[in-house]
Parts: structure tokens; C-alpha cells; sequence
């Protein structure tokens, strides 16, 4: 039979020779090679202390986003929660009343913005989704949590720090992200 | 210690042997209680190798040792015995689903 | 000279050794391995044979005992382990191991269709037999012989058989064990006897020159040794296919054919040849027996002879031939003329062994077919095996300058001077001889090929395994008469007898055989040849251009051809009797008498015990609970015996 | 004086039993530990480093985990069967320790001590009775769990252990032979300053080495808790502490299997090249045993190593094959090796003569 | 009283009650048990006789083969207490009459023994493995190579009653 890849390794089946018998040879050469793994380079490392640099399309927790005036995005046009394929989004929309101007950016604002993480398959649908930029996709993971209501979170946990107030924190939450203000996934 | 008091010794674990293998219908136990008595004749007969060991022995020392090859014998006899035995015994649990020795009796009529 | 004798028993030893590699890794070994294994040790102890035979050639050589332990040693009786190198034994070592090599190479390539374990059985079987008959000729007495003969017994039985699948080879390998059996048993109470009357049964107590026990005892012709010499001549005559014990031998062709030619031909059959060789002195000590060798020996030369002629299988009529050539041998040393026996010996070693090998070549190119009828016209595919054949049927044939020759007329020339009748029926059986071999020849090789399109095919030569040992056998035939060549011939004459006088010299003394003289020998001599050519001449012509006959044979011929109904005869008065008289006794005294006996007692105590039985009530609790009541009750009384 | 006992060698026993328990325990932590870092190295990993530096202190945090572990005792089962099952795995464990010499002897106090607890003559008979107990903690865990997995963990464990347990005791009659004593200390004795008994038995060391595998219940030959077969084999039911118990016990048996292998094959506390009884003489009877006892230590530790490194590198057997191994080779081959043995004792006794 | 005759008592009221407990028990993995322990306690005996060869035999062959295999075709057959079903109460009494009886019948019958109060000697050399084995393979080494006979024959009728009769499961 014609192999189609290059790849196919005849296996002998042909009865094992005496020596192949004895079993000692290969298995003399089966610890030798785990012994030579102990000199090898270890591939993993101290995970808190050091860190792999993320891959740039990796997709980590939502984070909901301000603008440079510390104005949330987000105009619950709910979207996102069409496009979620898991359905781990829920909102809730309200009208900004005056005087809130400073703190949403449209008129309309999202009151409560829920997403399950249990549920939620980090395709960043959502992201892609989203007309105002307003929720994109960060380089952080769930962290564990000993409760599953944990797991929910709410738009104090999703919001990005206020750029004005803390700007380190902001800095940091945004990530490598924040060379390309635009995103990855509004390229097209 | 006197010779006397191993006699009792073993004596009365040859009796409890032999009152369980009368009163007991499992085969495994009365298999056991044999092996019982067995340990209590092997006990027995180090004792004695041990009894005259001052007079008779100290001329003739392998008459004391004999004993103890007698039980180092027995040791093997009931070896090769409880492998047969428990062999047969699996064979009638296999056959009849019961190790009751009341139906072993096949071999009646 | 002590190194040489050192390494004596490895010329036994190394069959030994390939015969237990090849048994033992039958499944393991490959076919050419075991070629190698099985031929190679063949091969060393032919060579050191070839040393021992150097030095035992040296002037004044003293025959060397060399013991190795004590075989049996019970009362007075001492038999020990040893061999015994002397001229007898150094010339039967090195025709064994030298045809037997030849044989075992020339194996490797005919039987090479054999599956790799049955091939390997089959060496291992070809080893067994060199070994015993090493051990039977190296031995040093009687019973380390009878060891040797009886392993030659069994291999003869093993390779005969050796299709064990085929049923009437079975039964021919069953024929030639039992017949060795009959003849084994001659000799094992020759052996008894023998003990019985010297007290040993060392060939060198026995016919030591100076002190040996035979020669102190004076009395010629003494009941002991007639009796002694006529037990060992049936075992001779078990193992060499005399009248009447001849009948396994024909059978034994079932055996691949180089087996033939080792067993049935060169070795094992000249084992009761070497046997009354090497007891020549008893023989010589009982004329009468010797008369009784003599008779025998020449009635099987002619029977079979008169067999041979209209055979048509090709292996029989060789098989026939044997028989009758070994007739030869007996009458020779019927005789006295020993030298002349041992002589034929070595020359029908070649040229036998020549012609069974060449008939298996013949067998193999034909694909099985045996029949000479359905052969012919071979000589022009098959050259070598032709020519080489032909020098065998000239050899056979008695033709100078060829082997054969020298040694038959040595024969014949000791039977014309102890009696010219003998020396006439002898040259009869001679002339029927070269009839059947041209017969055989003719039909063989010339005239049209008469078997299917298909074997004609499928005809060629064979493999230079094959033909290798045919030539080197056809050359041997060719120059082994040399070593013979009779005095009136040649100066310097009879160098063989010359070498084997040590051990015959002996009984020479006693005979003291008259001399023919030579003008006598010269007319014998021509006569023979004369007659010989004519006779081969004719055969030749008869046959060369035989056409395949439908026609049943009839008469005489129809009797020749069913082997004088010896076969029949012996089913009617001996086999038939002893079946019924088993049958008798199975029916009636096994039946009634032990039967009733036996059953007797069975039944009395079949009554007993089912009275007894009720105590067993197969409740395990009741016996333990009866010993214990037992013991209290054994105790009690030792209580109260006091 | 009712009792008739020297109360100094009483103590002196008593505060030897109690140093080779609890140091058996803790060695048998550490080699938990070590288990996981010389798994992690083996497999390109780096292993428990949280606890303490390099994760020392790991063993510890498994202890308290499994002591803070619910303790289930499954329904149906025989409670006191439960219970003293991983206590008889302890307890054979823990046994064989008694008859391994650690060291010489020191001098303290003026005594003479022999690092020894017990030095009986059929030390190696006392070893093979222990180790022959062992098998009662798996099969009576096994059964009184009530649970099928258990109970084919405990068959396998129990046929396993009696078929290797043959092996065993047949290679070691050929060092026997060797040797002419079943004294653990005197065959450590043999082979200090001379050549040690693995070159004189290199077969029955190789025999003795699976079988210990076996008789540990180590990979490859773990199928009494194969876990991919029997979920978790004898010990599915056990949780906690007495689950603790199991485990302890198996590295226990792997320190003192080591051990006893060490003394028997590779000297015990004989310290290579080096001419101890000199080195006594030289630097002191004490600093002599420490010494010793340092080097005797270090081979246990190769051989606690070995354990490791086989366990990762090779596959688990099938059952039959562990059965074909144990009944249709190891004791062939032992019994060759005592054949073989016996045969060259009778030459050696004959001066090479044939 | 001397540590041996505290050890003596200890180990024969173990030795019977462990006894008691084989007949007694219900399940035969107690009687299993209980008997391990009589083996201890005999093997505790033997080791006060200075019988230190036997003793340690006595646990490999008894506790550590002999019962492996009790427990191993017990747990094969995972009997309960509840197989055995209940025996006549007048034969159980019989069974236990006669087994007293028998007691005090060879009780009595060795009281009338003149040397019954020979005491026994410890300390000896002769239950050393030393001197079992010389005995052993001098004067009983027939015995001996019969006895590996028994074995032989032993394994081979416990391996051909044990195997399954493959034409019957054909069936």
C-alpha cells in the first residue's frame, strides 16, 4: 500500500530476537534516556514570579473600557449579548440623566453589565461585535474563586480603572493592548 | 517451665481443634481446625525435643533434633495438603456453590 | 603415539555431539546450519580417523586398548568402556566416516525438500547411526559392540520409518527392527554364553596371540564353540540380511535413498561381517560352523541373486544385489578366506554405495518414480550419474581392473581351494550378478525414455552435491581394488592382507589354507572373466532396447519376481500360527482362567466391603466425631489397663 | 528484682527502636518529596518548590493535609478489618528494620553499642517473615472495604507478592551459599574490606532487585493500584490518614527494601575502597559508625533513586505478563543461578579441579 | 516468676483464646485471624524453646503462605457469615462433649506419666538453623528429596483440580 505521507514508519513484526527478549537492553536504554532528561532544560518556569509574554491575539477577561476623559463607553446596545454564543452576557440599559455627562460617554449607559465567566468561551465575539470599543478582550485569566456567584461578574469588576484618577492602574489593566488603542478584533 | 504445662498447652488446642472441626459445617474452617491441631502436635513435639535434653540427648544429640525435623516435616505435609485441600475446596464452591462439608457427601452412593 | 590414541573417542564422540545439536535444536537451526553441523562432524572424524588409520599403518603396531571406566562390574564379571584400535577397526573407521561423509554431503542436497525440522531429524538421525556404528567397531568387547549394535538397530529403524506418515513404511521400518530383534537375540545369548565360558568377553582376554583365553583352549570343533560361533553367526545373520532373516532389507528401501546406501549397503549390513572378522578365531576353532557360514552365505548369494533378476524397482534389485554380495562375504569367511570378506567389504562399501547413490540421483531426476520400466534413455540427460553408474555396474560386475574384481575373485579363489563345488555355484551367482546389473543398467540408461512427458521435463542432472560423492565413490571404485591386488599379479602382492595379518594371522596358522597355484589361479581367473564379459555382454544387448511388456510374467519368472514367496511362507508358518495361538490364549486362558481369578477375588471382596460401606455415611462430622470416640476409647483402656 | 533484665540494654534498644522508627518515618517523608522532585527532574519539570526552600517543607503540608482530610469509613464494610488493615502495613513495614545493621558500633557512655536492634542469626529468615505479613494489610484493607475494585486489588497484590516472594527466597539461597550465614550483620561483615556480594551474584542481585520491585508493589510492578484499571486499587475506600498509612508504608518498604538489598549485595555500611577497620582504629569508633553510617545512607539513597527512575521510566505490566515473569522466569532463572552457584562452590572446594 | 513464664502464660492464654476465636467466629475471615494469631503465639512458643528456625518457619510456611492462601480462596468466595447455614443445637453439644471428653481422657491419661515434671531446658544450641540442617541433610536427606516429591505433586494436583474442566464450560 502506497503511504500517503512521509511520515509512516514500518512497524517489524518479526519474532524478537534473543536479545530482544531478554528486555534488559531496552529497558537499560529506556532509564538512560530519562536520566539524560535530568540534565535537559527545563521548559517550565516559576509561573507567579516569571510570566511567558502572552501571544498577541490571546484572549483573556473582558474589560469594560473608559475613554481618556475616564467616560464609560458602553452604550448597552446589547450587541455583545446578541453575538455571545455562550449567552454569559446580561445588561441592563439606563438613559444618562444630566449631570452624568462625565461619566458615560452616550446617552444611553449600561446600569448593570454581567458576565458569567463559567459560561463564557473567550471567543471575543463580543469584542468584535461591540460599535464603540467599549468592551474588549484583556490579557488576565479568571482567577479562582471558592463560590460560583464568584463568578459572575458585575461592571465593577469588568470596568477599567478611571485613566484620570489612577493612571498607573489604567495603564496596567489596558495591557500591551493600549499600543493598539484600536484592538485586534476591529482590524477589518 | 515443666513439660507438663505445654502438654496442657497443646492439648487443649488439639481439643478446640477438634470440637470445631465436629461442630462447624464450613469446610474452610474445619480445614483450618485441622491445621489447628496440626500446630498444636508441632508444638508438642519441640517440647519434647527440649525435655530430655540434660540426660538422653546430650549423649545423642540428634534424637533432639529429630523433633524438630519431625515438625520442619510436618510443616511441608501440611504445606502440600492445604494447597491440594483449598484447591478442592474451590473446585466444590465452583461446583455446588456452598462450601457446606454435609455436601460433600457425593461420594456416598 | 599416545597423543594419537588420545582423541579416540572423538571419532565417536563428534556424531554424538551433532547428532544431540541437531535433535535437541531441530526447530531452531537452519537448514544449511545444520548441513554443516551434520556432514561437518562427519568430516573431523573421518580426518582423525585418517590419523589413527596413519599410525596404525607403522611397522610392528601393538593394537591399543584404551578404557575409559567401568561399564559393568558385578561379581567376577569386569566389562569396561573401551575401544579398540587395531587394523580391523582403523579400516572400518575410515570406510564408515568416509562414505559416511560422502553420504551425508550428498544428503544435503537430496533431501533438501524436507521441511528444516525433519531435515535437521533426519541428520540427526545419519549422526546416531555413525556414532553406534563407531561404538561397534571401536569397541573393545563384546558388549560395548552389542551397545553399537543395537544403536545401528534403531537408527536403521528410525530412518527407514523416517516418513513416519506412510503406514507400510511404518511396517518396514516394524519388519527390520523385529528381524534385527530375532538375530540380536542370537547374539545376546552368544555373549551370555560366551561369559558364561571364558569369563570375559574382551577381545583382547579372548584371542590375545599369547595368552588369550581362546587360544589355551585346545579343543577344536568343542560344543561350547560351535554352539558360541553358531549363536553369534544368527545375530550376524539378523544384521546382514542372510537367508532366512533376509527379508527386512528389501523392505528397508523404504528409507530415503542415501539412507539406503549408508545403512543398507556400505555400514551397517557389514556389521555381522566385522563381527565373525573380528571373532575369527572361535570361527576358525568350529569347522563345523564355518561350514554352516559357508552354505548360508553362498545359498543367499545365489537366492538373491536369482530375486534380483526380475525386480523392477531400481532400489530393489540394488537391495537384492546387497543381500547377495553380503552372501558373498559370508561365504568368504566361511572359507577362511577373512581377508577376502573384510576386502569385499570395503570394495562393496564403494561401489554400493555408489550405485544406491547413483539410483537416488536417478530417483530424484525422475521425481520419486522407481520403476526402471517407466525409466530408459536416461544416459543422455544425465551424464555424470551414467558414467559414474556404469563404473559401478563394472565394479559389481567383477570386471578387471575394477574393485570388484580383486576382492570377489579373492573370494571365489578361497572357495575353489576349499571346495571346488562351492567355487562353481559361487561363480554362478557371480554371472547372475552382472546379468542383473547390466539388466539393470540397460534399462536404466539406454534405449527410449518410457516415462510421462511431465518427468522427461522435467529429467536433468543433479546438483554438484549430488554428483561430487558419485565421483569421488566412482573413483574409489575404480582404484580401491589395488589395495588387493592378489599375488600372481603383481609383485609385493596383497598389501591388504598384508596389513590385516595381525588380526587373521592366527587363524591363518590354523587353517593353514593350501595354496592354489598360480597357473590355477590364472585359468580360474580368466575363466571368471571371460564368462563375466560374456554374460554382461548379453545382458546389455538384451535389454538396451527394452520395450515396456504387458504381458504377466509366468512360471519361473513369475516365482522370481514374488521373491521366491519367502514373504507368503512366512506369513503361513509363522505368523499365522502365532496369531492364533495369542488369540487362544486371550479367549481362553486371559478370559477364564486369570479373568475368573481375578474377578473371583474382586467379587468376594466387592461383598465385603458393600457391608462395610454402610459405616461410610459421607458425613465428614461422623468420621471425625468416630476417631475421637476412638481415641477416648484407646485411652480408657490405657487407663485402666494399669 | 522480679524481672531479670539488663535495664541498660533495655534502654539502649528502646532509643535504637525509637531512632529507626521515627527515622524511617522520616525518611519515608523525605521520600515522598524526593519521589516528586526526581519524577519532576525525569520529566523535565521542576517539582514541589512552594514550601519552604526548594519545598522542603513539602512533606510536612502533606502530612497535615491528610490529617485534616475527612475520615470515611464506607458502609457495609467490617469497621475493625477498616481500621487495622493499614495498620498491619505499617506495622510489617515498619518490622524489617529491626535486623539491619546501620552502623558498627559506637561507644558511648562507656558501652559498647551495636547499631543493630536485633541481631538474630536467621536475620535474613526474620526479613522474609516480615515481608510475608506484609500482604495481610493490603488483603484485609482490600477486602474490608466492600468495594470490587478493592478486593481485585487486594487478589492481585496477595498473588503477587507470594509469586515474587518464591523468586526472592530462591536467588537469596544462592548468596547463602556464598555467604554460609543468614545474619544480616555478618554478611555485611563478609563483604567489608573484600569484594561485595553483588560480584559474586550478579544474577541473583538482578532477580532479588525485581522481585523487591514487586514485593514493593512499585512500578512496573503496581497493578494492585493501578489506576487506570482499578480506580485506585486496595486503597479506593481509604481517605485520610489510614490512606496515609498505605502510602508511608510503601515508601517505608522501599527505604528498608533498600536497605536490606545494600547490606546483602553492596557491603551495608562498608565504605568502598577504604580499609574501615584502620579508619577506626585512626579516627575513632564513632566517627568510624558515622561515617559508615553516612555511606550506607548514600547507597539507600541510589537505590531509593533507582526505585524513582524505573518507576519513571517504565510501563506498568499487563497481569499475565507480571505472572509469566514471576513463575516462568525469575524462578528458572534463580534456580539456575543456585545450580550454577552450587556447582562452582563444589569446584572451589575442590581446589578448581575437575 | 521469671520473664519467660510471664511471656509463657501471656502467649498460651493468646494461643487459646485465639483458638477459641477460630470455632467461634461467624465469619471465616475472623477465623482466618484468630488463627494467624494461634501461629504467633505458637511461633512465640517455639522462640522461648530457643526453636528460633522452627519459629521463624512456622510464620513464613503457616502465617505467611498457608494462610495467604486461606484468606486468598476465602475472599475468592467472599463468604459471608450468613453461608453457613445453622447445625442441629443436640449435634453441635455432641461435637463439643466429645472434644471435652477427649481432653480429659489424654489429661488424665498423661497425669499418670511418671516424668511429667521434667522440666524443659532452654538455651540449647540444637534448634539453631545450624544443626537442623546438618541433621537435615545427613541423616534426613531421603526424606527430604521425598518431601520436594510431595511438593511437586502437590503443585501439579492443585493446578489440574484448580483449572477449569474446559469441555464442561463448552457446554
Amino acid at each position: 500500500m502506497q503511504a500517503l505521507t512521509n511520515k509512516v514508519e514500518v512497524v517489524s513484526r518479526e519474532p524478537l530476537t534473543f536479545w530482544e527478549r531478554m528486555y534488559l537492553p531496552a529497558i537499560l536504554k529506556g532509564m538512560a534516556i530519562t536520566f539524560s532528561h535530568m540534565f535537559k532544560k527545563k521548559p517550565t518556569i516559576n509561573y507567579p514570579e516569571k510570566k511567558r509574554p502572552f501571544s498577541p491575539v490571546f484572549r483573556g477577561l473582558q474589560i469594560l473600557n473608559r475613554d481618556e476623559e475616564g467616560r464609560e463607553k458602553c452604550t448597552a446596545c446589547g450587541l455583545c449579548a446578541v453575538a455571545c454564543p455562550a449567552e454569559a452576557i446580561t445588561m441592563e440599559a439606563a438613559e444618562r440623566q444630566p449631570g452624568e455627562e462625565h461619566l458615560y460617554k452616550e446617552e444611553k449607559y449600561a446600569a448593570k453589565y454581567e458576565i458569567n465567566m463559567l459560561r463564557c468561551i473567550f471567543c471575543g465575539f463580543c469584542e468584535e461585535a461591540c460599535p464603540k470599543d467599549a468592551i474588549y478582550l484583556s490579557e488576565t485569566f479568571a482567577p479562582s474563586n471558592f463560590q460560583r456567584k464568584g463568578f459572575i461578574y458585575g461592571k465593577d469588576d469588568l470596568l477599567i480603572p478611571d485613566p484620570i484618577k489612577e493612571p498607573e492602574a489604567f495603564a496596567k489593566a489596558r495591557g500591551s493592548r493600549a499600543a493598539h488603542p484600536e484592538g485586534h478584533g476591529n482590524e477589518h | 517451665m515443666e513439660i507438663k504445662w505445654y502438654i496442657f498447652l497443646s492439648v487443649a488446642l488439639f481439643c478446640i481443634g477438634v470440637i470445631g472441626a465436629l461442630t462447624r459445617r464450613n469446610a474452610i474452617i474445619v480445614f483450618m481446625c485441622i491445621e489447628l491441631m496440626l500446630n498444636s502436635v508441632n508444638l508438642l513435639l519441640v517440647a519434647f525435643s527440649k525435655m530430655h535434653l540434660s540426660g538422653i540427648a546430650a549423649k545423642a544429640p540428634a534424637l533432639a533434633t529429630d523433633a524438630q525435623l519431625f515438625v520442619f516435616f510436618i510443616m511441608v505435609v501440611a504445606a502440600a495438603e492445604v494447597s491440594v485441600g483449598l484447591a478442592i475446596i474451590v473446585m466444590m464452591y465452583r461446583n455446588t456453590h456452598s462450601v457446606d462439608i454435609n455436601f460433600l457427601n457425593r461420594l456416598k452412593n | 603415539m599416545r597423543n594419537t590414541f588420545d582423541l579416540v573417542y572423538l571419532i565417536p564422540l563428534l556424531p554424538l555431539i551433532g547428532f544431540l545439536i541437531n535433535g535437541l535444536a531441530r526447530n531452531v537451526l537452519s537448514r544449511s546450519l545444520v548441513s554443516i553441523i551434520g556432514s561437518g562432524v562427519i568430516l573431523l572424524s573421518f580426518l582423525l580417523s585418517v590419523v589413527v588409520f596413519l599410525t596404525v599403518r607403522h611397522e610392528g603396531f601393538v593394537p591399543q586398548i584404551i578404557s575409559y571406566f567401568d561399564f559393568i562390574n558385578v561379581g567376577k564379571i569386569k566389562v569396561s568402556f573401551a575401544f579398540q584400535v587395531d587394523q580391523l577397526s582403523s579400516l572400518f573407521l575410515l570406510i564408515i566416516t568416509g562414505v559416511g561423509f560422502l553420504i551425508h554431503v550428498y544428503s544435503t542436497s537430496y533431501m533438501k525438500e524436507e521441511s528444516s525440522p525433519h531435515f535437521a531429524r533426519y541428520f540427526s538421525y545419519l549422526n546416531l547411526f555413525v556414532f553406534s556404528m563407531l561404538l561397534l567397531v571401536l569397541g573393545a568387547n563384546y558388549v560395548i559392540m552389542f551397545i553399537g549394535w543395537e544403536g545401528v538397530g534403531l537408527c536403521s529403524y528410525l530412518l527407514i520409518g523416517y516418513w513416519f506418515k506412510n503406514t507400510s513404511y511404518n511396517n518396514a521400518a516394524k519388519k527390520a527392527f523385529i528381524m534385527n530383534r530375532i538375530g540380536d537375540l542370537g547374539f545376546l545369548l552368544g555373549i551370555f554364553w560366551m561369559i558364561n565360558a571364558f569369563g570375559s568377553v574382551s577381545f583382547h582376554d579372548l584371542f590375545n596371540d599369547e595368552n588369550g583365553i581362546i587360544t589355551s583352549i585346545s579343543g577344536l570343533n568343542s560344543h561350547t564353540m560351535v554352539g558360541i560361533t553358531l549363536l553369534l553367526f544368527v545375530g550376524a545373520i539378523g544384521k546382514s540380511a542372510q537367508i532366512p532373516l533376509y527379508t527386512w532389507l528389501p523392505d528397508a528401501m523404504a528409507g530415503p535413498t542415501p539412507v539406503s546406501a549408508l545403512i543398507h549397503a556400505a555400514t551397517m549390513v557389514t556389521a555381522g561381517i566385522y563381527m565373525i572378522a573380528r571373532s575369527n578365531v572361535m570361527y576358525t576353532l568350529a569347522p563345523t560352523t564355518m561350514t554352516v557360514v559357508a552354505i548360508v552365505g553362498l545359498a543367499t548369494a545365489i537366492f538373491a541373486a536369482t530375486i534380483a533378476l526380475k525386480q523392477n524397482d531400481i532400489k530393489k534389485v540394488l537391495a537384492y544385489s546387497t543381500v547377495s554380495q553380503l552372501g558373498y562375504m559370508f561365504l568368504g569367511l566361511g572359507v577362511g578366506a577373512y581377508t577376502g570378506a573384510v576386502f569385499h567389504v570395503m570394495t562393496h562399501a564403494f561401489f554400493k554405495a555408489l550405485l544406491f547413490l547413483g539410483a537416488g540421483s536417478v530417483i530424484h531426476a525422475m521425481g520419486g518414480e522407481q520403476d526402471i520400466r517407466k525409466m530408459g534413455g536416461l544416459s543422455k540427460h544425465m551424464r555424470i550419474t551414467y558414467i559414474t553408474f556404469f563404473i559401478g555396474c563394472i565394479a559389481i560386475a567383477g570386471i578387471p581392473p575394477f574393485s570388484g574384481f580383486f576382492s570377489k575373485d579373492e573370494i571365489l579363489a578361497g572357495a575353489f581351494a576349499n571346495n571346488p563345488v562351492l567355487y562353481v555355484i559361487g561363480l554362478g551367482g557371480a554371472l547372475l550378478t552382472a546379468f542383473y546389473m547390466f539388466r539393470l543398467l540397460a534399462m536404466t540408461f539406454m534405449g527410449k525414455f518410457r516415462g510421462t512427458e511431465e518427468q522427461l521435463h522435467h529429467v536433468h542432472e543433479s546438483p554438484s552435491a549430488i554428483t561430487i560423492p558419485l565421483i569421488i565413490l566412482a573413483f574409489l571404485s575404480i582404484v580401491g581394488g589395488l589395495v588387493g591386488v592378489p599375488e600372481y599379479l603383481m609383485n609385493g602382492g596383497h598389501r591388504l592382507a598384508e596389513f590385516l595379518n595381525p588380526i587373521f594371522s592366527h587363524s591363518n596358522a590354523i587353517l593353514a589354507t593350501h595354496e592354489i597355484p598360480h597357473q590355477t589361479e590364472w585359468i580360474l581367473t580368466g575363466v571368471s572373466t571371460i564368462l563375466i564379459l560374456i554374460v554382461s555382454v548379453w545382458a546389455w544387448k538384451k535389454y538396451k532396447n527394452y520395450q515396456t511388456e504387458t504381458a504377466e510374467e509366468t512360471g519361473f519368472a513369475k516365482v522370481l519376481q514374488n521373491k521366491w514367496y519367502v514373504d507368503e511362507v512366512y506369513d503361513a508358518i509363522i505368523v499365522k500360527p502365532l496369531k492364533s495361538l495369542s488369540l487362544f490364549l486371550n479367549n481362553v486362558i486371559e478370559k477364564s482362567g486369570i479373568d475368573g481369578l481375578v474377578n473371583g477375588v474382586g467379587r468376594g471382596i466387592n461383598y465385603g466391603s458393600r457391608q462395610v460401606r454402610l459405616l461410610q455415611n459421607g458425613q465428614v462430622g461422623a468420621y471425625i466425631l468416630m476417631m475421637v470416640i476412638g481415641t477416648i476409647v484407646l485411652f480408657i483402656i490405657q487407663i485402666f489397663a494399669k | 528484682m522480679i524481672l531479670a533484665i539488663d535495664w541498660m540494654v533495655f534502654i539502649e534498644k528502646l532509643v535504637l527502636i525509637i531512632a529507626v522508627v521515627s527515622g524511617s518515618l522520616v525518611i519515608a517523608m523525605y521520600s515522598t518529596y524526593m519521589e516528586r522532585k526526581v519524577a519532576a527532574v525525569l520529566q523535565d519539570r521542576r517539582g514541589p518548590n512552594r514550601a519552604g526552600p526548594f519545598g522542603i517543607l513539602q512533606p510536612l503540608a502533606d502530612g497535615l493535609k491528610l490529617f485534616f482530610k475527612e475520615e470515611i469509613i464506607p458502609n457495609f464494610s467490617s469497621k475493625f478489618l477498616f481500621i487495622l488493615g493499614p495498620c498491619l502495613a505499617m506495622l510489617t513495614a515498619m518490622m524489617v528494620g529491626a535486623v539491619i545493621p546501620w552502623g558498627n558500633k559506637v561507644n558511648l557512655f562507656g558501652r559498647d553499642i551495636s547499631l543493630q536492634i536485633a541481631d538474630v542469626n536467621i536475620g535474613i529468615l526474620y526479613v522474609f517473615g516480615v515481608v510475608s505479613m506484609g500482604v495481610y494489610g493490603i488483603m484485609i484493607g482490600g477486602w474490608a472495604s466492600n468495594n470490587k475494585f478493592s478486593l481485585f486489588g487486594a487478589m492481585r497484590a496477595a498473588s503477587q507478592i507470594i509469586s515474587y516472594e518464591l523468586a526472592m527466597g530462591l536467588s537469596l539461597i544462592a548468596l547463602l551459599m556464598v555467604t554460609g550465614t543468614l545474619s544480616l550483620k555478618d554478611m555485611v561483615g563478609g563483604q567489608m574490606d573484600h569484594w561485595w556480594n553483588i560480584f559474586k551474584q550478579p544474577l541473583g542481585f538482578l532477580i532479588f532487585l525485581i522481585c523487591a520491585f514487586a514485593e514493593c508493589n512499585r512500578t512496573p510492578f503496581d497493578l494492585a493500584e493501578a489506576e487506570n484499571e482499578l480506580v485506585g486499587g486496595y486503597h479506593t475506600e481509604y481517605s485520610s490518614m489510614k490512606l496515609g498509612f498505605y502510602l508511608f508504608a510503601e515508601y517505608i518498604n522501599m527505604f528498608l527494601s533498600s536497605a536490606v538489598m545494600v547490606s546483602l549485595f553492596f557491603g551495608g555500611y562498608d565504605i568502598p575502597f577504604v580499609n574501615d577497620m584502620h579508619l577506626a582504629q585512626n579516627i575513632g569508633t564513632n566517627w568510624a559508625a558515622i561515617l559508615q553510617g553516612l555511606c550506607l545512607f548514600g547507597k539507600i539513597v541510589f537505590f531509593l533513586f533507582l526505585f524513582m527512575w524505573v518507576r519513571w521510566t517504565i510501563p506498568r505490566f499487563r497481569y499475565d505478563q507480571l505472572m509469566n515473569l514471576g513463575w516462568k522466569i525469575l524462578i528458572p532463572l534463580a534456580l539456575f543461578n543456585m545450580v550454577i552457584t552450587g556447582g562452582l562452590i563444589l569446584l572451589k572446594q575442590n581446589h578448581w579441579h575437575f | 516468676m521469671e520473664v519467660t513464664e510471664i511471656l509463657f502464660w501471656f502467649l498460651s492464654v493468646l494461643a487459646i483464646a485465639a483458638a477459641a476465636g477460630v470455632v467461634l467466629s461467624k465469619s471465616p475471615i475472623y477465623s482466618v485471624l484468630c488463627l494467624i494469631v494461634v501461629f504467633f503465639a505458637i511461633s512465640g512458643h517455639y522462640v522461648l524453646m530457643n526453636a528460633q528456625f522452627l519459629a521463624i518457619v512456622n510464620i513464613i510456611v503457616y502465617a505467611g503462605a498457608i494462610m495467604v492462601l486461606f484468606l486468598f480462596v476465602v475472599m475468592l468466595m467472599n463468604l459471608n457469615a450468613d453461608a453457613e447455614p445453622p447445625k442441629n443445637v443436640y449435634l453441635k453439644f455432641a461435637g463439643v462433649i466429645s472434644g471435652m471428653c477427649l481432653m480429659v481422657v489424654i489429661i488424665s491419661a498423661l497425669a499418670q506419666s511418671y516424668d511429667i515434671k521434667v522440666p524443659i531446658t532452654k538455651g540449647s544450641s540444637i534448634g539453631l538453623i545450624k544443626n537442623l540442617g546438618n541433621t537435615l541433610f545427613t541423616t534426613y536427606v531421603i526424606p527430604f528429596e521425598i518431601s520436594s516429591v510431595l511438593f511437586l505433586s502437590a503443585i501439579v494436583g492443585a493446578v489440574v483440580i484448580g483449572k477449569k474442566d474446559e469441555q464442561k464450560a463448552n457446554l
